[in-house]
């Protein structure tokens, strides 16, 4: 009863704690606050301020590439300003040259056949389109045009983007098809029962 | 019965083995989806938990899971039908040989990606873009409409049947053996197993002892064999026939008992 | 006349561009090759080798909360193995651990036999990959990769993700098929041995 025990254990040294935070950090998709840091960490916010100081120490601006950034929503790394002219390159990308497979199928398929949901391109192509489809939304070649009548799903259309790239002053300028059937109705049953055949 | 109402754990089915059988008797059940390597080793493990092997049991599985291949196999390649008689035995060996071989290498590598991401599991990292980088801009070059139209008239040709005999076993149906065995025991009351196949491919007659089964299993016939290896002699049960009634009526009598294997296989 | 003019601009030095690669690795989203740092950072191939010499000893395990690896094909930070605890914390792992059998069955199918087709995924394993495709598609370890030429049907590859998360520098990094499993000549030799027990 003289010595009572020891039962905390010794918190480990803040610069342990600041390769936590570095680490953290570089995992991040966004800023960190210093609770979320403190919580992911197991230590506490004082604790954490403290480490921070080391990491903005370490990750200086004129000092490292890494920089750390105290921004509105916490911190975050960014690249030092003397690397500018080097991320600049590293983002800006070449002009794409064509467009993948899936892409082009999917493209072609809104365009010929009139606005088409998510399940009604995968039916055609014979593979889902989730993927491509936010893809090419993305790249603003495809946009929303509200909910199908029936079964309420998100359709989606060719934008001005697709027109200019494809060198089109509307979708009626599109070669025509009349190979596959008289209207795009026709076309895209005789699609589907063809994608249907092809099976998995 | 151990052969119907073992209990599975698959990917896509958690039931007993009845159940399985049931659903996908009824279609709502793919059995493409089923990996019936697993019902094989979920058997196999119920059986060696056993004392003793019930050899009822062993053919009633062993009959069920084969029909349950051969429907796979045909659910799997639909159009092969035509192809596969072309294929030799000695062929199919061989391919099967390479396609087992095949499988098992996979299986190893997919065993050597699981210690992998096991060992892996620990190394994080960023998914995405980072908080502060510049949003890069996607610029495509101008594209010919012309592409749209060709892609769409790709979609519309219809596919080649892709030949798969290289890889196909010849696989004739159950029913085939079953129905020439009912019309040979209509005109005969007994018959040699093994003259009948006599010059048959070995997976034919592997069908056609299958065949046999089934019929044993349904009281239609009985099966004798003198020693291992001896021929199967196989016997047509009918209780309305006169003649040779002492041989007959033991055999009837196992029959409706359905629980006597009288094939003497030492 | 004395004195030669200066044209030559000294190439700056290395623990420069280290910093440089070090502002580049923090922002990009992907691992990058050797190539496509050159190319950011304008300078040369041999170069910048050097240089991720430095980046690496600087951002070592044990070392760092940072740590450069090479993986995918290229270099990449991620977070320090025992910062692990505090990630799992706040971040969900890239995969979750928990990828079924048939998922890395057909993984490994396509690692090593190159582009596939679900059918021909289906003709290994036996049993219709459809699903478990669409699942890895999803995840973003599988992508379309075209469509075979005879039958038309789409083919997958994996992704830099794939190797990323197995923490492959490439797929040259798979053990050699021929060092797993079977040999065909064995297992024949073995389905022969059956046969003729069972006497013809």
């Amino acid at each position: 009863m003289d010595r009572p025990l020891r039962l905390v254990q010794a918190a480990p040294p803040v610069t342990q704690l600041a390769r936590v935070i570095e680490a953290l950090l570089v995992v991040a998709s966004q800023p960190l606050s210093v609770e979320e840091l403190a919580a992911a960490a197991a230590d506490d916010a004082a604790r954490v301020e403290e480490a921070l100081q080391l990491v903005a120490a370490r990750f200086a601006e004129g000092e490292s590439g890494i920089v750390l950034e105290h921004v509105a929503g916490g911190y975050a790394f960014r690249a030092s300003r003397d690397a500018a002219e080097a991320c600049g390159r590293l983002f800006e990308r070449p002009v794409e040259r064509g467009l993948s497979q899936a892409a082009l199928e999917t493209l072609a398929i809104v365009a010929y056949l009139g606005p088409c949901s998510r399940p009604d391109i995968a039916r055609v192509r014979g593979v889902a389109a989730d993927s491509v489809v936010a893809n090419l939304v993305e790249r603003g070649l495809l946009a929303e045009a509200g909910r199908s009548d029936d079964a309420g799903a998100i359709e989606y259309r060719t934008t001005p983007l697709f027109e200019r790239i494809f060198g089109l002053g509307s979708l009626a300028e599109l070669p025509r098809l009349d190979d596959l059937g008289g209207d795009a109705a026709e076309i895209r049953k005789r699609l589907e029962q063809i994608a249907a055949s092809r099976g998995a | 019965m151990l052969a119907r109402e073992f209990v599975l754990d698959l990917d896509a089915f958690e039931g007993p083995f009845d159940l399985l059988l049931s659903l996908v008797l009824r279609d709502e059940l793919e059995l493409v989806d089923i990996d019936l390597v697993e019902v094989v080793v979920a058997f196999v493990e119920r059986l060696a938990e056993r004392d003793e092997i019930d050899l009822e049991d062993c053919g009633e599985f062993l009959v069920l899971i084969s029909s349950l291949l051969e429907l796979k196999a045909r659910g799997l390649f639909p159009d092969e039908a035509d192809e596969l008689a072309e294929l030799e035995p000695e062929e199919a060996a061989e391919e099967l040989a390479r396609r087992l071989a095949e499988y098992r290498r996979m299986k190893a590598a997919a065993a050597w990606l699981t210690d992998r991401l096991a060992a892996e599991g620990d190394r994080f990292f960023r998914l995405g873009p980072a908080p502060l980088a510049p949003r890069p801009e996607r610029k495509l070059a101008p594209q010919a409409p012309a592409l749209l139209a060709e892609a769409l008239r790709a979609l519309a040709i219809p596919p080649k049947a892709v030949s798969l005999r290289h890889m196909e076993l010849r696989f004739p149906p159950v029913s085939q053996f079953l129905d020439r065995f009912r019309s040979v025991l209509a005109r005969r009351r007994r018959f040699d197993f093994d003259t009948e196949v006599a010059g048959l491919p070995r997976v034919d007659q592997a069908v056609a002892f299958l065949a046999l089964l089934e019929l044993r299993k349904a009281g239609e016939v009985e099966l004798e064999q003198g020693a291992p290896f001896a021929p199967i002699r196989v016997s047509r049960l009918d209780l309305s026939l006169e003649d040779d009634a002492a041989a007959t009526a033991p055999a009837a009598v196992a029959a409706q008992e359905g629980t006597t294997w009288t094939a003497r296989s030492a």
